[in-house]
Order: C-alpha cells, then structure tokens, then sequence
C-alpha cells in the first residue's frame, strides 16, 4: 500500500527523464552551460572585441566543422566506441566530393547535390567499414579507426595525388559565408544536425538502445536486439556527419585537401566529453556536445583576442579541458546526476 | 518496538561485553532512506542473522561496517571503542571481513592470486611467492570443500557458484574478529550450503563472531544464535533464535502475515498441446553426443535440478540462443524451430530470465521503465519513437503487479534492492506475453515476501497456458512450484520426478548417483 | 593618432623557420616603432582553418594590414578578398597565393617572398655539380599536400633533370628528423649506390646526415632547405653539402615594410617581389 | 586426500601458467609472433635487402624509441588508462634534457648523467599529473592525457621558444649508434626495460595489482589497497619511461626538437594492442607489446623496401593493423586464452 503511494506521487513527476529532459540532466547540461558563461564574461571583460556581432559570429563559424564532427563522435562514443578516423575520413570525403564538385559542365544545383552525395557517401561507407569490422570481430573501436585514420589518409592522398582541388563554383562558395541574422547558415545546419541528433537519441527506440549498450551490451541482446546493427549504425551515422562536415569545409575554403582534418578527431572528442558525455558509453547527451564544442571553440578564439602567445594558449587550452571535466565531476557530485 | 539487548549472559553467567554496537544509525541515499535507525549488537563467538525484505537496507547496513558507506547519523562501537571506518583498508585492519552480495572478483587472475589478493605472499623485494600462494590457496579450497578446481585458472572460468564459493575462501584467509557473509548461500547448492555451515560452526568455536545475511529462513535456525530484523531500515526486532520462530521472524519483516501455498494443494495446469520440445539438444559445452531431450507442455512447469556445474544454465542459454546449441532440434508448439540469435528466439515467444541480472539482466544506470520496456520496445513507440507515457504505464501495471517497491518508472534500476531489481527483470519478460518463459534462479536474492509474490505470478501464468523452465538450486522452491522435475548431472537428464515422487532426498540422489557414475568413467 | 595595427598571420611558430621570421617582425616593430604587430600562428602547417579563423578575426579587429604567410595557396584567397573588401592592406609573403584562385576570385594580390623551386634548384645544382652527371640520388619531401613542399620538389626535379642525376626513389618524410632517419636508412637499404639526397628541408637532413653517421657512410652527399642554426656544424664538417638560405627573419620584416607604405598611402603593390635567397656552404659558416 | 594429490601433481605441472609463461599463454604471444614471423617471411621473399643484417640492426634501431614508449603505455591500458601525452612529453623530456645537456663546461659524464636525471625526471612529473589528476578526481584518463598533451607541447615549445637545440657531445652521440655484435645498444636498452617491465608486471606484487586494478578496481579497493598509488605509479612508470625514450633520441638524432613526437602516442598505442593487451585493462603482457612493436616497425621497413609508394604504404599499414587484431582474436578463438 505504501509503496503504491510512492510510486503514484513521483508519477506526475517526469516522464521527461526517461527521454533526457528531467530537471536534473537539464541541470547536468547547465553545469557545463555555466563553464561556458564564466569563460565568456571572463574574454568580454578581459578583451575589446570579444562580444562584437562580428566575433560571434565568427566563432560560430569556426566552430560549425567541430560540432558536426562531435555529433557523430557522439552517436559512436554512447555505444562506448571511439572514432580516431574522423579527421582522415574529413580529408577523403572532402576530396571524393571535391572532384565531384569540379567535374566541368555540370549546372551548380547539380553538382553541388551529387558532391554531397558522393561526401556523405564515402563517409558511411568508411563509417560502416568501422562499426562492422569492430562489431563482426568484436574488435576495439579504438584500433579498427586507427587503422581506418591511415586507409583514409592514404586514400585521400592516393586519389589526389596529394593535389588541393579547388576552383569550385562561386556560389557554391558564398554559401560558406552566408549569414541569416548574423548567424552563419553554416553553423544553422550544424544546429539542426544537433537536433535531429538529440531528438534520434533521446525520443526513439534507437537511441535508447544505443544507451543500452553503452551502458550493457548484454543485457540488450539478450532482449532480442541485434547490438551489430546498432553498433554499426552509430559508426555509420558518424561517417554521414563527416562528409556533411566535409561539404561545409569545401564550402567554407574552397578547397579540398588530402591533408585536412589532422588532429580533427581529437577536438571533436574533447568537446564530446567536455560535454558530459561518459567514454564508457551510455551517459551524456548532444546538447552536451553543444556546449562542449562551444567551449572549445569559445577558448580558441578568446584566448587570440587576449594576445596571449600560441605556446601559451596551447598550454592554457589543455589546462581548460581537465579543469572543465573536473568541474563537471563537482557538478555531478552536488547534483548526483 | 525497538527490542535490543547490548549485553548478554553467557553460559557462565558472567557478562561479556559485546564486539560489535550499533546504536540508531541511519543513512539516506537522495530521498531513500536506506537506514532509519539500526541498532544491533553482536556478540563474540555467535552467528548473528540479519534478515528482512529486498530492500530492507541489510547491504547498506554491511556496507557501513566495512568502510565503503558513511552514516548519516548513529554510533558505532567495535570492542568498546567508537568505530567509523572511512576505507575497507581501515574495516580490515579492524578485523571485520566481508564477503559482499556482489561479486569482487578479479576475472582475469587466478583463483590462487583472487584469494590471496588482499595480501599477497611477498618477499623482501615485492614478489610473489607463488608457490607459497598456490600451496595456500589449495588448502584454503579444500577446507571449503572446493577440490575440483585448480588455483591457477583464471575465475572467469569458473561458474558463479564456485566463484561465490573463492569469495569465501578469500574472506577466510585473513583472520578476522568479525565474518560478515552477506547472502553467501544464495548461489549455492545445498551440498555447497552445508560446507560453508560446517566452516561457520568451525569458526565460532574459534571465538569469530559471524554476521549472516539469508533469505533462507530455516538457514537461519540452523546455523544462528541471534536473529535481527531489519523493516525499511529500522531494526524490528533482535533476539536469542531459541525464542522466536519461523512465523513470528516472517510476521516482523513483511509486517503482515503470509499464506502459504504448499505444494500439495496445488494441481497440475498443464495441458496436452506440447509447447517446447528438445531433441537431442546439445548446449555447446556438452560432452555428450545424446545431449537433452525433454518436453514441455501448455501451462506446465517444469522444474530442473542439479548440482551446481551440472549444465542447467547452459541448457537454458542455449535454448534462447544466448549461446548457439552444437546440435539437435528444437520444436516450439510442434513445429521445428533454430534459433540463431536471441532475437529470434524472442521473437518466436521465448523469454529468458538469465541467472546474474547485474551483468546480463538489467542496465542499471537507466531508468526502470526503460528495464521493463527492453524486450518489447515495438509496443511502446510508434514509428520508431518512444511513447514514455506508455512506457510509464506499462511500468506502473508491472510494478503494481509484482508488488515493486520503487522510486518511480524513471529512477534508474541501481537504486533498487538486489530483490527488487529482480522483479524489474521478470517485469521485462512479462510485458512480451511469451509463449515459454525460461528461468534460471528466479528468485536468488529475493526475500520471502516477494519469492511467495513471484511463485504466485508463475502459478498465474502458467494457468494462462504459458510453459515455464525453471532452474533453480532451492529444491524447497522447486517442489512447490513445479509440475515435473528433471534432474540434471554432467550435462544429462538423469532422472525424472512427478509431483507425487517429489522429496528432496530423491532429487539429490538422483545428483550424486549421476556424480558417481561419471567420476567412476 | 592611433599607430597602424599590422596582424601578421604565421604558418606555424613551432620551428625554427618561422620562429626567426615572427622575431624578424618583432625587432623590426620596435625599431620602427610606427605601428603595432599582431601576430597569431596554426597549431600546426596543414591547420588551414585555424588560419582561416585567424585572417576572420583580424578583419573582426579591424586591422590596418594582414600580412599573410598562407598554409594553403588556395584556401586563403577568399578570406583575403573579404579582407581586402573590408579595406584591409593584405601582403602575401613566404608562399605565393596560386594565381588561377586570384584570377577566379578577382583578386590582385603581390607577392613578396622567395622563391622555393628556385632555391630547390639552386642547392640541387650545387649537388649535381658535385656528383658529376649521372649521379644517383634519392628526394626526402616535404608533407604532401603543402605547397613549399610541391614547389621544392619540382626545383629538386629540375636540377635533377638539368645536371642528369639520377633519380632512385622520392618518398616524404613528412619534414621531420626522426622519420627521415628512419626512411632514409630504410632507402639505403635498398638502394645502397646511393650518392647524394635532397631533402627539402633542413631537418629532414639532419635525419639523413644522422643515418649516414650510423651506418658508416661518408661517400653519400646531402643538402637541405632552410639554413637552420642546427646544420652549421654538419657543413662545417663536410656532412652537409650545402643548403639554403631564404632569410626567413628579414622576410616577414619586409612584407610588413611593405604594408606599411600602402597604408600610409603608398602606390597599391603588383606582381612578385622577389627576396633574396642564397646557397649556403661550407665557406659560409666560420 | 584426494583434493591434496591433486593438488601436489598440479604442483608440478605449471606454475608457469600463472607467470603469464604456460604453454597457452605462449600460443597467445605465439599467435602475434607468427604474425611477425609471416610478415618477415613474406618482406624476406618479396624484397632483396630485407633479411640482410644491416637491416635488421636498422629496423631494431627504427623500432627502439617506439618499443619503450610502448612498455610504459603496457603499464598504463594494464589499469584500463590510456596515455595520449606520451608523444608531446617526448618532446618536452628531449628540450628538457637537451638543455642541460648542452650546459657548457661540464664534463661529458656528469652532463650525460644530469641531462637524464632532468628529462626522466620531467617525464616523471608529467606522468604523475596525469596520473594523480584522473585518479584524484576519477576522471578517464583519456581526456586527464589529451589536456596533458597540449600542455606538455606548449610548454616544450615554451622552454625553448621553439628552438632546435643541437650540439651535443660526441660520445654522448656516438653511443646512440653503437652496435653490439651488429644489435644497436640502444635497442639493447629497450630490451632490458621490456625485461625489467615483464619480471615487474609477472612477478611481483605491484604487478598482480595492477592487472587487479585493469580486471575489478571495485574489487581490489574493498580488498583494502589504495586505487591511488597504484594508478599513480602506472602513469608515473610511463612518464619515466619517455624520459629515458627521450633520451634516446637524442643520442641517436643529436637533436632535441620541441615539436618531435607528433603522434608517437599512437604508434605505442597500435603496438600495446596489436601485442594483444586488451584496451578494457588487466589483460595482455609485455612481451606481447614487444612483439606488436616489432610488427609495425618491420612493416614500416619492408614496405618501402618493397617500394610501395608512401600513399598506398599509409594504407597498408592501416589495414595490417586491423589484420593484426583479428588474426589475435581468431588466435584467441582456437586457444581460448
Ligand atoms: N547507492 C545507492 N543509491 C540510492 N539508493 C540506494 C543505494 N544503495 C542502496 N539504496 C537503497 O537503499 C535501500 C536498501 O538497500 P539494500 O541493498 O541495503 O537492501 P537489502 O536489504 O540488502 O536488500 P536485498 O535483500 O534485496 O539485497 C533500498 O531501497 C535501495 O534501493
Ligand atoms: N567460461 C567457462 N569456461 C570453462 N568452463 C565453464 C565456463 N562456464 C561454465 N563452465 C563450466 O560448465 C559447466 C556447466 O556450467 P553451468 O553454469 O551451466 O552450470 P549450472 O548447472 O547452471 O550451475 P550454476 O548453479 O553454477 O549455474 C560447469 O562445470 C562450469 O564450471
Ligand atoms: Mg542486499
Ligand atoms: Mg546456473
């Protein structure tokens, strides 16, 4: 009797925590949201231009490839992988689709949408090799997208010959730049990529079960689910991420490179699990990887703006990252999320 | 209400100050309140039961002792002198060992150094002495009656019975003032049971004074002194076990009193239609070639004993495709079925609740209702997205169904007791309607209250023409609640009991003999 | 009034090439004392984005001048006209920008700076003059993908081709020591009448001269690209034949002389201004 | 009685299996061994030069640095860490190292001797940050290490303000390409660590408990020893072994470089695993991490001696350490180990 009146009383409660959006993850997410307030009245005080409509959007801008590339590393780091490929899959589909997007004669509209194709295509045929190779043999993430970090770099510079491929269609490049309300269309798709990510993880069937084996394999396909579909799904969905990520680079640069996205695969992480999001697997959410990448981001730019020397910045910056996992461990203490 | 004695009369007449005090500790964890008030007291040399339901805070309370858990409020006194324990380290050098509820064990080292690993055998420099170790180790199993395996395997190849049985071994290498075994016999067969009563008599007469965690209440009268119940955190009741008794200990932990259903008033439900059939079916470790064969019929249950490593998990796993069989058919209401992965095998109406529900039954850091709904997801989302308000109703029905006691459909199932996590896994099963329910120790760790509860919703089921498989190492449970019992040694069927044949005498003689014949080959 | 704000955007700090050129500028801003330098760097030399983001927030700053040493020889155009739209002197040093982008983006941009196949060809003349025709060498190249390293390597190719060395085998070493020691000693292996390696930069040449070193072999000449402090003493002892000079301190300095007196009103800036580049020997170090 | 016979012929049997030295656990080092053994006689068929002994002592000397990076990573994924700073302490260890090494007027010896002092004792602070700070505040190492490695880079190039330093005495140099009866002395060094490492790791006390803490960290605290120390040390032992690795590098490259080591970490990383260490912890041995090393230092090698261009090279190496890892895992199917 007692323990039907419990249970009726913390009904009303929150049926939002079963889909991620209790007060206390919001408050989870707040923690890292209030990281990135203090670093931003810190840079607004301490520098001039900080907080000038331009700068913003600046680091919008500049922090659109990261996000897009945290996002998936998202998708692959709640199954409790990893992907160190994503930086040399960012190369390869930028060069697949930049020769796509270079083939002469084609009408932009055209060539655009089959570059993108031919990107977002590359990257989940590298992403599906991660998840199956990993899932099949029941290999670590880790050294399958090692393996896949030299494939695509090699690749990338096999089908170029190392050659920048550039000369893309002028439109096609001022897109790269456009802004609606001072805010970067860029950076709008990498938003809307976030909530597509959060609504697939935190609304539907996949993504629960995607939290379910972070969190427990076993206990997952013991219920009847097959972990190799999710697995490589997650890896799959990433590698797409990467050759959206890799059309924005095209876009914003105008070129592509074989040696772009070096190290790429390092950021992208750091914003996830600055973002709260648990490297075992099973704990964290997108928006997370949101504030996340805006942190990083925000602190690259900031710490310029403040003159400081690069070797100090390179410094400050990994001083950054364990400070704000080690805040984000006090927060989950007080809160207990 | 609160009835405890800080010192007893011995024998002599003379009093001996007790070993252990608590007085009025508490401990909440959020908004549970795990403890709300325990006060006992243990003597030196006695075997000191604490009982109560899932939930009731008996862990916490060990948790406590040992360094692991801080109260909230309360003193402590170990010997006379006040005792708070910040570390296990510290609880150790105290002299309190604990075998804990949860395995503590190291899968990758040998059953020698997972003995030994509180302090391993060393030289000057840091080595081990390996020998000295192995040697020591050795005996440490054969004084727990455990000869069967060797001390260099790694103990991930040892069953959970056995490795229950190195945590023993473990928590007796050291000597200590205080033995606290926390549900030790859950997992063990009673062959296994008896062994570790024999150490526990051993070492009281030694002056060791024995805390001992049980849902089995005639484990209780056997082997204890004194017996303290715990009723949501609060000590109800503690006394010499030579005044009170099974109904009176069963009345102070569930506050109410239980009807019992005997065996003997049950009847039969099963039908003629056949529902599962095993031909020949081998489980991929056995070493026969004839494998098992065995029918199950609608609305029956069928219920397989054996000593523990007798192959009983196995069989179920390889009938719900956890493992896939090496050979043989399988048929499901008459047509031939093979199953190539759990998914297939649910799909087809199979339902397995598995024996260790922390590793293979529930993902502990997610939500309850997401435990539930696990298996039968499709009912609860529309194209692929989740529906929570009928993921929480489905939650809410189970949960009132099996009488869970929980926080809410939305607190994550690590903050239930180890009883009532077990029910979210039967919750999980239940919410499919499965055709075969397949269950292996369905209620280790699940205090009496709710085991009637369960034995109850197994009987329903099966009266709605669901066939049940249970493997379970409490014959008591198994007789009532089973139809038939097949029993099971060395990988074969080696008998086979109807209601009427039922005793456990039968049952254990069917084990030994299959035993025998294979040690005599 | 206000001094001009020059933003000087670097490939990389981390090595001794630029470290010289960013001091080049900052002894050169003290001396001039008429203007203030800011100066930002790329974690590392294929980080083009990071030097994107660089140029943005320069122009954010509202700069006077950008003087720009480009990762990528494409990739920076675009920036570079959003900069010059915005009315920002920009001078292109070190690495000239591709003069088909200009063209495509309508921009009309100098360059001052040296000229990376001419030095490559100069140090690989000075090699193919000491080997005699017909000598047989191996080419250590810079990262793939970089323009200095495209552009050396064609320079090396046309000594290659002017003095009829010939080529056994050309392989990247990504610029660094240890991997060219190892590659190298690898190429020896397998090419063991080996007589003269062009690495493209200094570093991989002092991996090289070390490779030799271990494996006992004095007969087999190296140049290198750069004239960092490290090689002095391998040309003093004969272990390097010869490498290059592009002056790297004096060259962001004169980049930003240049800026200067477009912002002070001086005529717009056209073609290629050339700087100096020099081979260096064994005569050259005391 | 019976239990007690059994007991003494099981005796006699294997005490080895315990050491990590029975005939199953040699098949599981076997296993990667044969996949040496394959490749050497596959590079030793297909290429001219590969078998000769100047080659050998070349891919012994290529393969040294790498192999001692690898030996203090054993130490570290054994606890279920990861070290992703190893490559920027490298760097900051040889400009530690190197500096001192280069104080004018000091006798060889004592400079030699100082110079090791700093650079192991740099590598020491370092590794017991990274150490102390995940264990301190339970965060994964992962990222504890990505913060280290920009702080270690900045601050290398920081000391140095960018500099190469150069100029080191010629013994000091000359013994970087000793030989020994045709083995290069430094890989004789690295040969005694992984000695030194194995009889740790196998034998003593320290040891087990690190591979207790890889299998069941819960488990070995409640058996009352300190998580800490233990941690501490592995990460610690890592960062002495960098030092030591830096040193090598300056004797045999007779620079110190503040941006060497880029990406070394991974080369340690793909050797611990290739070698057959599980990323999960408490499993995997270091003679294991001696023979992944070797692996990719005799690809490396062989490949270009093959004279495989450097793109298809990049790619073929991505895909041998993804072949390595599966060929262990049938190897660990068949022998169960
Ligand atoms: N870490 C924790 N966080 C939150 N609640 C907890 C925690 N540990 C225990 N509890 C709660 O404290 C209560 C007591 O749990 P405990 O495990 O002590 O019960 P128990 O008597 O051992 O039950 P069982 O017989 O099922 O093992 C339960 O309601 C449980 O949900
Ligand atoms: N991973 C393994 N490696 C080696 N032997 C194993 C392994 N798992 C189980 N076994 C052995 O297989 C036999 C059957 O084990 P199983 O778990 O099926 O027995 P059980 O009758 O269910 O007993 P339990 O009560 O322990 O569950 C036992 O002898 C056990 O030791
Ligand atoms: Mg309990
Ligand atoms: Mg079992």
């Amino acid at each position: 009797m007692q323990a039907l009146e419990k249970t009726q009383a913390s009904e009303t409660i929150d049926t939002r925590r079963l889909t991620g959006w209790s007060p206390k993850v919001l408050l989870r997410d707040a923690g890292i949201g209030l990281a990135l307030l203090l670093l931003i009245v810190f840079f607004s005080l301490g520098t001039e231009h900080f907080l000038t409509p331009n700068n913003i959007s600046n680091i919008l801008t500049q922090i659109t490839i990261n996000l897009i590339l945290a996002v998936g590393m998202t998708f692959v780091i709640l199954i409790g992988g990893i992907d160190l490929s994503v930086g040399s899959m960012l190369a390869f589909c930028a060069v697949v689709g930049g020769t796509v997007l270079t083939i002469p004669d084609l009408p932009v509209f055209q060539a655009v949408a089959l570059a993108t194709l031919a990107a977002v295509g590359t990257g989940v045929v590298c992403g599906f090799l991660n998840g199956w190779i990993s899932a099949f043999w029941g290999l670590p993430s880790f050294i399958v997208t090692l393996g896949m970090l030299n494939i695509a770099r090699g690749a990338a510079l096999q089908v170029t010959d190392a050659r920048t491929i550039y000369s893309f269609p002028p439109s096609f490049n001022a897109f790269g730049s456009q802004m609606i309300f001072g805010i970067p269309v860029v950076f709008l798709i990498a938003l809307v990529l976030v909530a597509i990510a959060w609504f697939v993880l935190s609304k539907t069937v996949f993504g629960r079960l995607l939290y379910g084996i972070g969190n427990n394999e076993e206990a997952v396909r013991l219920a009847g689910h097959s972990l190799m579909f999710y697995k490589v799904a997650a890896f799959t969905i990433a590698g797409a991420l990467v050759g959206i990520a890799a059309m924005v680079y095209m876009a914003r640069l105008n070129i592509a490179s074989p040696i772009i996205g070096i190290g790429f695969e390092l950021n992208a992480i750091a914003a996830v699990i600055i973002g709260g999001t648990s490297l075992n697997g099973g704990r964290g959410t997108v928006i997370g990887t949101l504030l996340g990448a805006c942190i990083t981001g925000v602190l690259a730019n900031g710490l310029i703006l403040f003159g400081l020397s690069d070797f100090m910045r390179q410094m400050i910056t990994g001083v950054v990252i364990i400070l704000a996992v080690i805040i984000d461990k006090y927060r989950e203490r007080l809160t207990g999320v | 209400m609160i009835n405890v004695e800080t010192v007893r009369a011995d024998a002599a007449g003379v009093l001996t100050p007790p070993v252990l005090e608590l007085h009025d500790v508490k401990k909440a964890f959020g908004g549970t309140k795990a403890l709300n008030g325990v006060s006992l007291s243990v003597q030196p040399g006695e075997v000191h039961g604490l009982i109560g339901e899932n939930g009731a805070g008996k862990s916490t309370l060990i948790k406590v002792l040992c360094g692991i858990v801080r109260p909230d409020e309360g003193a402590i006194n170990l010997s006379g002198r006040a005792y708070a324990p910040t570390t296990p380290r510290e609880a150790k050098a105290n002299g309190l060992q604990v075998v804990h509820q949860e395995f503590n064990l190291l899968p990758y080292l040998s059953v020698a150094e997972n003995i030994f690993i509180e302090h391993l055998p060393r030289n000057a420099f840091g080595v081990v002495k390996r020998q000295e170790m192995n040697v020591g180790a050795r005996a440490a199993l054969d004084a727990i009656g455990l000869s069967d395996i060797d001390v260099r395997w790694p103990v991930e190849r040892l069953g959970i019975a056995h490795r229950q049985l190195v945590e023993v071994a473990r928590a007796l290498m050291t000597q200590s003032r205080i033995l606290i075994l926390d549900e030790p016999t859950a997992t063990l067969t009673s062959r296994e049971t008896e062994r570790l009563f024999t150490i526990v008599n051993d070492l009281r007469s030694r002056g060791v004074s024995i805390i001992f965690v049980s849902h089995h209440l005639d484990e209780v009268f056997r082997i204890c002194d004194r017996v303290t119940v715990l009723r949501n955190g609060e000590t109800v009741f503690s006394r010499p076990i030579a005044e009170t008794n099974q109904d009176e200990l069963v009345r102070a932990m569930v506050g109410r009193k239980l009807q019992q259903q005997m065996a003997s008033e049950m009847v039969s439900l099963a039908r003629p239609e056949e529902a599962l059939s095993l031909v020949q079916f081998r489980h991929p470790q056995s070493p026969h070639a004839e494998g098992i064969s065995l029918q199950l019929h609608k609305g029956e249950i069928l219920g397989i004993a054996g000593l523990v490593g007798s192959g009983r998990t196995e069989l179920l796993r390889a009938i719900a495709a956890a493992e896939l069989p090496l050979s043989g058919a399988l048929r499901l209401e008459g047509a031939p079925v093979s199953f190539r992965s759990p998914r297939e095998a649910i799909n087809a109406g199979i339902g397995f609740v598995t024996e260790d529900r922390k590793e293979e039954g529930l993902i502990l850091n997610m939500p309850i209702a997401a435990n539930v709904t696990l298996a039968s997801l499709s009912d609860v989302s529309r194209a692929g997205i989740l529906d929570s308000k009928a993921e929480i109703e489905v939650t809410q029905r189970l949960g009132a169904e099996l009488k869970l006691k929980y926080g809410g459909p939305a607190k994550n199932a690590a903050t239930l007791s180890g009883g009532n996590q077990q029910k979210v896994v039967l919750a999980k099963w239940l919410a499919r309607n499965p055709k075969v329910l397949l269950l292996d120790e369905p209620t280790r760790g699940v205090d009496v209250g709710a085991k009637a509860e369960i034995y109850a919703l197994i009987r329903q089921f099966a009266e709605r023409g669901l066939a049940l498989l249970i493997v379970s190492s409490e014959l008591p449970e198994l007789m009532t609640l089973s139809d038939r019992i097949i029993v099971m040694s060395q990988h074969r069927v080696v008998g086979e009991l109807s209601r009427p044949e039922f005793s456990e005498e039968r049952i254990l003689q069917y084990a030994y003999q299959g035993e025998q014949q294979q040690a005599r080959h | 009034a206000d001094k001009p704000v020059v933003g000087l955007v670097m490939k990389s700090l981390a090595n001794d090439f630029f470290k010289n050129m960013l001091e080049g500028a900052e002894a050169h801003a003290k001396k001039r004392g008429d203007y203030e330098l800011k100066a930002i760097g790329m974690q590392n030399e294929t980080d083009f984005e990071s030097q994107l983001n660089g140029v943005e927030n320069f122009i954010t700053q509202g700069v006077d001048a950008i003087v720009i040493a480009p990762a990528d020889s494409r990739a920076m155009v675009a920036p570079l006209k959003k900069a010059m739209d915005a009315g920002i002197v920009v001078v292109n040093f070190d690495v000239s920008l591709d003069e088909q982008a200009k063209k495509d983006a309508g921009v009309d941009l100098a360059f001052v700076g040296p000229d990376n196949r001419g030095g490559a060809k100069l140090v690989g003349d000075a090699l193919a003059k000491d080997l005699g025709n017909g000598g047989k060498v191996v080419i250590l190249e810079g990262n793939p993908g970089a323009d200095n390293a495209a552009q050396r390597k064609l320079g090396f190719e046309d000594a290659i081709a002017a003095g009829k060395l010939d080529l056994l085998d050309s392989r990247t070493a990504h610029w660094e020591t240890e991997e060219a020691n190892a590659v190298f000693s690898t190429m020896l292996t397998a090419h063991p009448d080996i007589q003269g390696v062009l690495a493209a930069n200094d570093s991989m040449a002092i991996g090289v001269v070390k490779a030799l070193d271990a494996a006992g072999r004095s007969d087999i000449k190296v140049v290198g690209f750069d004239n960092v402090p490290a090689v002095a003493p391998m040309l003093k002892d004969g272990k390097l034949l010869a490498t290059v000079d592009q002056f790297g301190s004096e060259m962001a300095a004169n980049a930003i002389d240049k800026a200067l007196a477009v912002v002070a009103g001086g005529p717009k800036l056209e073609g290629w201004v050339k700087t100096d580049i020099k081979l260096v020997t064994k005569d050259d170090v005391k």
